[in-house]
């Protein structure tokens, strides 16, 4: 549905000239970005570093879903927002965002939850899905409708001064959410960022590098995070990356005969709420 | 005996005295050490509450992934695996914020 | 001149609450924030993100310098610009939207070029100096100014796909810039954003670790970057930890007879010219 | 023979032909392989153009960073460290850019 070569304006040169001269972008590249469409799910510590590079970078089409208005304890990490915007809706907040900074991007903004009856319709939208949730039942669905959709999921989290990055589902062998983790965690070793805590450079060191993955996966500069988790750890400056199973022949989801055909009901699948609103003690 | 290097992230070290990197010796022995004999010794030796959110039955519980040199395990036989020395084995539990 | 605990504000509890409830952090640690003073030199690409992480994690005075003014060729990397923007001063605009986050940061702007004549005067009014030039002239006077004035440097630079970290003359050991460059290089081997071109989110993610590290060395949690270089190529999503010499007791500006004691003339000893613009081909 | 990597970054691969990485065997000799004499081993078998950018006399030119394992060849004797068998040696260009 997307054009492959879209012209390039005269301030589009302008604007994007000291990218283009990246042998690996060129004006092929930059055309690509353009022709792109992009969603985001999450409008928060994550989504909004990895929507203000993408848009930066030219990204013709972003979708941004979210449901949650802006509150005053989000804006140490979520820096898209400001102070005006507290009750707005997220996503509504950054593709006002987008907009100052990049009249090109067109944004679709989706002020809602994404859920298991929406998700098909929506995701099926755009080229790549970056997962920039915050709670394990999202993260599932996210993985199941990117497989049904056939799209790549550009997963990131974020907690404390960890953070965690992964592009699942992307090509021959790229295993999916499910491959890695056929069951949820049991609920009461899941923590939040409101319950655990965040420095909030964090998500915005991971938003980053899922905005990097996705300019990738686009222009096709270079080696994608399909079978390779990295891992950040900010107290002691150790980034590790490490190599993860092919896609599993028996994957519930992704399998030769996968057995999960629509999309299920995560709450009760992962025994927890959706949402970033903590109900229970975490311990983990 | 064997040294070998245990890690914890992601949160797994709060079940391990908040403590991330473990050096361990484990036992000269008769017996082979896979890595279903290390969890046993981790659950027993290291980790310091609330076992039941390390393991569960034989394996790791689900959420937690098991890395091996900065190779996830399940390209190396999972619980069969055998230790060599200066392995450095990492539990990392999975987050889920953003 | 830094009060040690100045008192929260209702309000900040609320902002800063999910930083505040990390072990490393704490009350105290946000104390340290806002009591806190930093110097961003340089409003890029590095400055944008550093600044945006800093204001959100509660630096009590952020100091921006900047004789730039905003161009639409820098919106690729510089996001906190606005198209709006065009033409105003780069620090100045940093500053307004630092406002629209964070109205508790106090801005101090400089909207001219920190040269040998101003350095001084302007180090000595922040506890942390953060390089976010673009330029090998800058580079070295900043790194004269902060030994002079007995300030740690968090070192940022990008460059197409790679991007470099590093803290300069930090506790007893750590090296200066000069401790590792005694001689600048030939001015025909340095390349500049303009000329090699560099993809935006290089530098974000840059800044961001930038951002990150003051965080650190403000509230003291983890090991610094003295000592310690990172490398990050984004093509093949490579970091690389590096162990670095010590301080060189012979340095010319730090060791322990040190021949540099006021500021040169940084041009005639680089053989460049201290601006974004570019005047010679270059190779590197 | 002696197998090492060499590797170029930060610019510094645009001297190599563009290429990062490179796997390289020393030839055998009775004469140590120091690095004073890799350098010139690469400068002859490696450096595609403009050598001049690359070495200034019998050392690197300055602003480049030469780095053994990842660490600074300030820590290990610079010109007259000995290689060992695979040793990881980088080259790298600093970046100004910002
Ligand atoms: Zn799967
Ligand atoms: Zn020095």
């Amino acid at each position: 549905s997307t054009t492959q070569s879209p012209e390039l304006l005269l301030s589009e040169y302008l604007r994007y000239g000291r990218q283009m001269i990246l042998p690996q972008i060129g004006l092929p590249g930059q055309q690509r970005l353009k022709a792109a469409s992009v969603l985001l799910v999450g409008a928060g510590g994550l989504g909004c570093p990895a929507a203000m590079y993408l848009a930066a970078a030219g990204i013709g089409t972003l979708g941004i879903a979210d449901a949650d208005e802006v509150d005053m304890s989000n804006l140490h990490r979520q820096v898209l927002h400001t102070e005006a915007g507290v009750g707005m809706n997220k996503a509504e907040s950054i593709a006002r965002a987008v907009a100052r900074l990049n009249s090109n991007v067109r944004c679709v903004v989706f002020p809602e939850r994404v859920d298991k009856d929406n998700a098909l319709r929506i995701l099926s939208q755009f080229d790549i899905v970056v997962d920039c949730t915050d709670n394990v039942p999202t993260r599932y669905l996210l993985n199941d409708a990117a497989v049904m959709t056939g799209r790549p999921l550009v997963s990131g989290s974020a907690l404390r001064y960890e953070g965690q990055i992964t592009t699942y589902h992307l090509g021959d062998d790229g295993p999916c959410y499910r491959c890695l983790f056929p069951q949820p965690p049991p609920a009461h070793t899941v923590t939040n960022c409101s319950d655990g805590g965040v420095l909030g450079v964090i998500p915005g060191l991971i938003g980053c590098m899922q905005a990097l993955e996705v300019i990738k996966l686009v222009t096709g500069a270079g080696a994608s995070l399909a079978r390779r988790l990295m891992l950040l750890d900010g107290t002691d400056w150790t980034f590790r990356a490490v190599r993860l199973r092919a896609r599993r022949p028996d994957c519930a989801v992704c399998g030769d005969l996968p057995t999960v055909t629509e999309l299920p009901d995560y709450q009760q699948f992962c025994g927890a709420r959706a949402s970033d609103v903590a109900t229970s003690l975490s311990v983990l | 005996t064997m040294d070998v290097t245990v890690e914890f992230s992601g949160g797994a070290e709060l079940l391990a005295g908040n403590v991330k990197k473990h050096a361990l010796t484990l036992p000269a022995s008769d017996e082979t050490w896979t890595m279903k004999r290390l969890l046993r010794h981790v659950c027993d030796n290291i980790i310091q509450e609330r076992p039941e959110l390390f393991l569960q039955g034989d394996t790791v519980r689900p959420g937690i992934l098991v890395l091996v040199n900065d190779t996830d395990w399940e390209l190396l036989d999972e619980l069969a695996y055998e230790i060599q020395p200066r392995d450095n084995i990492v539990f990392i539990s999975t987050l889920h914020g953003g």
